[in-house]
């Protein structure tokens, strides 16, 4: 791997400066940006209309999360969880409550597994389709791909609003299981869901995928490099779109992924069309593992009866657990002193992570393909900033 | 993958002169760690990282923990015996310690390529003061470049070696570390109508000062008792 | 050929028009002000209070104060103060009670913890949420006058929930009254043997013990998990 | 008086202040087929059913906020779909989200670069309150300590519906505003000075933390707890 460029501000900016022997002109996009998704800034240096340097700045909204996850109990962090990336609550929720399960411990039953798998999937479908939306919006699609996106993005949200009495905050996962337990009314309901779902992506795909304005807008745009993916902590279908076979799903086997067949969409040149085919097809897959789960559904406990709501004191220690979120490792680090909240409560963003590379993906190219890649990126302001 | 002591061992075997110390976790997880020095970190960190056999690529998690100042009292049972012949006496002596206070970087790696980890190595600053220097490993992954400087904008450890060390969350101006465990925040409660704990020690600042005989005033109209 | 993918698209938005107009799965717009909307069961905004009898919502609050809320509540929203005196509650035994219940929904986070602590289902899920108000400190801190509701409305807004909370309400009173019933005995029985023996002390009530917890201790008969709502 | 020909505003919408007409003649005359209306009430109520918003989003409420202006609930019912990405051509800031202490100034200079009559609606309980982070040492405790909000939204976040019935509260409001006296809007007051100080970035906090011009909170002094 070529050290040089892996430092920030290594030899791609010189190259592409010396190309033009422009003046350059600094822009400050955002914080209030309409295509920065969020409160998200970047400092755009730009020798005529391509990038030649580009600072992200953060912090727009950084409303310490961490200090509070110090500040109160391991059941009240729950909640906190689901304002993190809050368009996939329940992933959040569930990367916690694993972290705090190996801090503790503390087994899950298998039913509370299979409904967690359900409900991860889920959100993996409802954060990929509005992403896909979002994206299309940055390319100019102005509308019509987001109204579609947030019209099945509604009918997930029924479902968890019907099982955990939220929409987007669901606060649903808690140490040893879950809260409630589904009906079969609603795992009826999600079955229908599913078998109505690769409809609705045929239909999305045959909107956009094959466009020819949107591939022109997209493909060889944004390229990231697999060495340097892996080494700058990208995860998640950023990091599958370079060609890296990297699933925790997978690897880590965590939870009864290992018990569904499914496969992990790879990419092959790194570029923003890549990415978002990448999580289009991680869709076709997630569809796949949720009709295994709604149909291996075992009976049971939803919660193991030694689990303890209240008081919940771990033995010192500490435990960083992680899971494959809808937008990569989204891991938490807890360290506990033998109190009843954590010593050290640390989330591993995923977004923010990604956002390493972001400067390496816009040098050289046009101010306005930067603003797709970072679209193509899939961040979260509650997540980047916490 | 190999335990912690046998890296440690191969890293010792690698790098003579380094201290190398594991830190237990106590804990069901069982994730252990390994106490790097400043001297050897960076150098540690690029073998881990090309290693055929760990090929530990990928830093995923760097974070700060910050340890303070503890009174740590030790209890020490000591039998004298009696010297009339009787049973010995078990006297205890209470010895107080001050455990220096430190501030720690955490930093959590995997091996995208071989799919195992987590391997923990930790780096400490020598107090919470002057000494708050570590190596930085940003050259090693660049995935701790902005997670470096957030654990220098929130626990005010400086990395050096670091390419772009300034606060990323806070603004520039921001004179403070608010993550660290003596933060003291801005005095900005005024209204705070269902305080308790600290926030209610907070929230008196601002009461006003009590009216001999009249009642306190309140904003909302008091709840009829009854 | 190119410019085919465009046209595909278009024969999308064009079958999406035209669907809203005669299929129903393609029209989804809600029709708010005028219908409302039909809100799940588990559906929850903010805490409210349950009182047994609507009549008396002040008399008859189930909530003990013992505070165990205001702990766990994360964004620490809730504020009690105890009464001095003892009331008389739904079953007629003196309790202590909220003098003061305030919670600040402008902090709420509607997390439900609150409820899931609170061992005498005292406090429940409101569905309310037109509540969009043009002034900030007065509106939004809610007392205790008007966070009290009667548990029919609350029949009304979580069926299911309801009557597994009522189901076990009756089943922890019939348990404390024969219980209740065995300490008489037992206590006649004492009693009978102390018209011998002088001066032995008269048993505490079992009941007492369910209700005693105010402040450090943990909940008297926690909930079992099973019969944690099962709502969907 | 004008006559025109609008269509009649709904018995409760009418201004609580006129003093030629009563609402029971008024009835009569619709009855008869005239539509009476006054230059007051065409301008608040063009003004009410045109209240375009500013496309800006901060936190959890924007998606919620987003979902509000798609197909499901579809604001444009209510005329205000036309989401402006420039503050000059927008009547409307939605606060929806966390506003920290580093995003503050740059809301109030949104505020000041809005065209009057301009409105805010504070939406969920972190841009009325601080909500949730309240407590932390980034947050803005309630947006109100710098502009002036016309309709405060609880909830976290608040539903779709839950907007669009702040929407339909604004409008009410602006209903009810005449176009001089005492009960005309913020702008038409001479009073009102139309730009609002933007906050600096001090050492540890705002300065000033809020602007005494706009914000007072009431004082409510709480007991010690037993």
């Amino acid at each position: 791997m070529n050290p040089e460029l892996l430092t920030p501000g290594g030899a791609n900016v010189r190259a592409v400066h010396d190309a033009f022997h422009g003046d350059l002109l600094e822009v400050s996009m955002g914080p209030h940006h309409p295509s920065t998704h969020g409160v998200f800034r970047m400092i755009v240096t730009l020798d005529g209309e391509r990038i030649v340097k580009l600072k992200p700045v953060f912090g727009y909204l950084h409303r310490n999360h961490e200090k509070l996850g110090e500040t109160v109990s391991y059941l009240g962090s729950m909640p906190y969880t689901d304002r993190l990336d809050y368009l996939s609550a329940m992933t959040n929720n569930w990367a916690y409550a694993i972290a705090v399960e190996k801090l503790a411990g503390q087994p899950v039953p298998e039913r509370a597994e299979y409904v967690r798998v359900i409900l991860a999937e889920l959100t993996r479908l409802l954060n990929h389709t509005c992403l896909a939306g979002f994206l299309m919006q940055d390319c100019g699609c102005s509308g019509t791909p987001l109204m579609y996106a947030f019209r099945e993005r509604e009918k997930i949200l029924d479902l968890f609003e019907s099982l955990s009495g939220s929409r987007m905050m669901c606060n649903y996962q808690r140490f040893g299981g879950c809260r409630v337990d589904p009906t079969p009314a609603w795992v009826d309901a999600t079955r229908t869901l599913v078998g109505n779902y690769g409809a609705f992506l045929d239909e999305f795909e045959a909107l956009l995928t094959g466009n020819e304005i949107i591939m022109a807008r997209t493909q060889g745009v944004g390229v990231l490099s697999a060495a340097l993916a892996i080494n700058a902590g990208v995860t998640g279908p950023m990091l599958r779109a370079t060609g890296v076979a990297s699933d925790l799903r997978k690897s880590d086997a965590y939870g009864v992924y290992p018990r569904f067949q499914f496969r992990v969409p790879l990419g092959a040149h790194g570029d923003v069309y890549d990415r978002y085919m990448v999580r289009v097809l991680e869709m076709r897959e997630s569809i796949r593992i949720l009709e295994q789960a709604l149909a291996g559904l075992p009976g049971g406990p939803i919660m193991d009866p030694k689990a303890k709501l209240r008081g919940f004191r771990p033995k010192a220690g500490e435990a960083y657990g992680r899971i494959e979120g809808p937008k990569g490792e989204i891991g938490f680090y807890l360290v506990s002193d033998g109190g009843p909240n954590p010593l050290r409560y640390r989330v591993r963003p995923p977004s923010f992570i990604n956002l390493t590379v972001l400067e390496d993906m816009c040098l050289g190219q046009t101010v306005a393909d930067a603003v797709i890649i970072l679209g193509s990126v899939d961040i979260v302001l509650g997540e980047v900033d916490r | 993958m190999e335990s912690i002591e046998q890296i440690r061992d191969r890293l010792l075997a690698r790098f003579p002169g380094a201290q190398l110390a594991v830190v237990a976790n106590p804990g069901p997880a069982a994730q252990h760690g390994l106490l790097l020095d400043h001297e050897h970190a960076a150098a540690i960190a690029l073998f881990l990282r090309d290693d055929p056999v760990l090929r530990l690529d990928q830093c995923t998690n760097v974070t700060g923990i910050d340890w303070p100042e503890k009174e740590i009292v030790e209890t020490v049972k000591s039998s004298v015996p009696d010297p009339a012949g009787g049973p010995a006496k078990i006297v205890e002596t209470k010895t107080k310690r001050l455990q220096p206070g430190c501030l720690e970087v955490v930093y959590h790696l995997y091996s995208v390529q071989h799919g195992h980890g987590p391997v923990i190595l930790r780096l400490r600053t020598g107090n919470r003061t002057d000494a708050v220097s570590v190596p930085s490993l940003t050259p090693v992954w660049r995935a701790c470049e902005f997670q470096e400087r957030e654990v220098f904008d929130l626990f005010g450890v400086t990395f050096a070696g670091h390419p772009d060390l300034r606060r990323i969350l806070m603004w520039d101006g921001f004179k403070d570390f608010p993550m660290r465990k003596d933060y003291v925040e801005p005095d900005d409660y005024e209204w705070e109508p269902t305080p308790h704990g600290a926030v209610l020690e907070k929230a008196k600042v601002h009461y006003p000062a009590p009216a001999p005989a009249a009642p306190a005033p309140t904003a909302v109209p008091p709840p009829a008792a009854g | 050929m190119l410019g085919s993918g465009l046209l595909q698209g278009l024969a999308v938005t064009a079958k999406n028009f035209v669907g809203s107009f005669h299929d129903p799965a393609r029209y989804t717009t809600v029709e708010y002000p005028e219908v409302k909307p039909a809100l799940p069961e588990a559906y929850r905004n903010f805490p409210f209070l349950v009182s047994e009898n609507a009549t008396d919502p002040m008399g008859t609050l189930r909530c003990v104060a013992c505070q165990i809320c205001e702990k766990e509540c994360p964004p620490q929203c809730i504020y009690i103060e105890k009464s001095k005196d003892k009331k008389p509650d739904a079953a007629g035994k003196p309790q202590i009670y909220p003098a003061i219940f305030a919670i600040d929904t402008s902090v709420c986070m509607s997390c439900q913890i609150c409820v899931e602590v609170c061992p005498f289902d005292a406090i429940k899920m409101d569905q309310v949420f037109e509540i969009a108000t043009t002034t900030r400190f007065e509106a939004l801190l809610l007392n205790r006058e008007q966070l009290a509701k009667p548990n029919s409305y609350y029949h009304g807004i979580h069926p299911t929930e309801a009557a597994e909370v009522d189901a076990r309400l009756a089943a922890d009173r019939k348990a404390a009254e024969e219980k209740a019933q065995a300490a008489a005995a037992a206590k006649a029985a004492a009693a009978a043997a102390a018209a011998a023996k002088a001066a032995s002390p008269a048993p505490k009530a079992p009941d007492e013990s369910r209700r005693s917890p105010q402040g450090e201790g943990g909940p008297p008969t926690p909930k079992p998990q099973s019969e944690r709502g099962a709502v969907s | 008086m004008s006559d025109a020909p609008t269509p009649p505003p709904s018995p409760a919408h009418q201004p609580a202040s006129l003093p030629a007409i009563t609402d029971a003649e008024r009835a009569e005359l619709r009855r008869h087929g005239i539509l009476l209306t006054s230059l007051q009430e065409l301008y608040t109520w063009g003004n009410s059913h045109s209240v375009w918003p500013l496309n800006f989003g901060l936190a959890c409420c924007a998606i919620e906020m987003i979902a509000a202006s798609m197909a499901k609930f579809d604001i444009a019912r209510f005329g205000s779909e036309v989401f402006r990405p420039s503050p000059r051509q927008a009547d409307l800031l939605i606060v929806s989200g966390t506003v920290t202490k580093k995003m503050a100034p740059q809301v109030v200079r949104l505020w000041n670069q809005m065209p009057e009559p301009k409105y805010c609606i504070a939406m969920g309980a972190c841009a009325i309150s601080g909500g949730p982070f309240k407590q932390g040492y980034n947050v803005l405790k309630g947006i109100d300590r710098f502009i002036p909000v016309d309709i405060y939204i609880p909830g976290c976040p608040p539903r779709p519906e839950a907007l669009l019935h702040g929407l339909v509260q604004l409008q009410e409001k602006i209903k009810g505003f005449t176009i001089k006296g005492p009960d005309a809007p913020r702008h038409l007051q001479k009073a009102d000075a139309g730009e609002y100080p933007v906050p600096e970035f001090g050492a540890r906090d705002l300065e000033p933390p809020h602007n005494p011009a706009v914000w007072s909170a009431p004082t409510l002094v709480r007991a010690e707890k037993s």
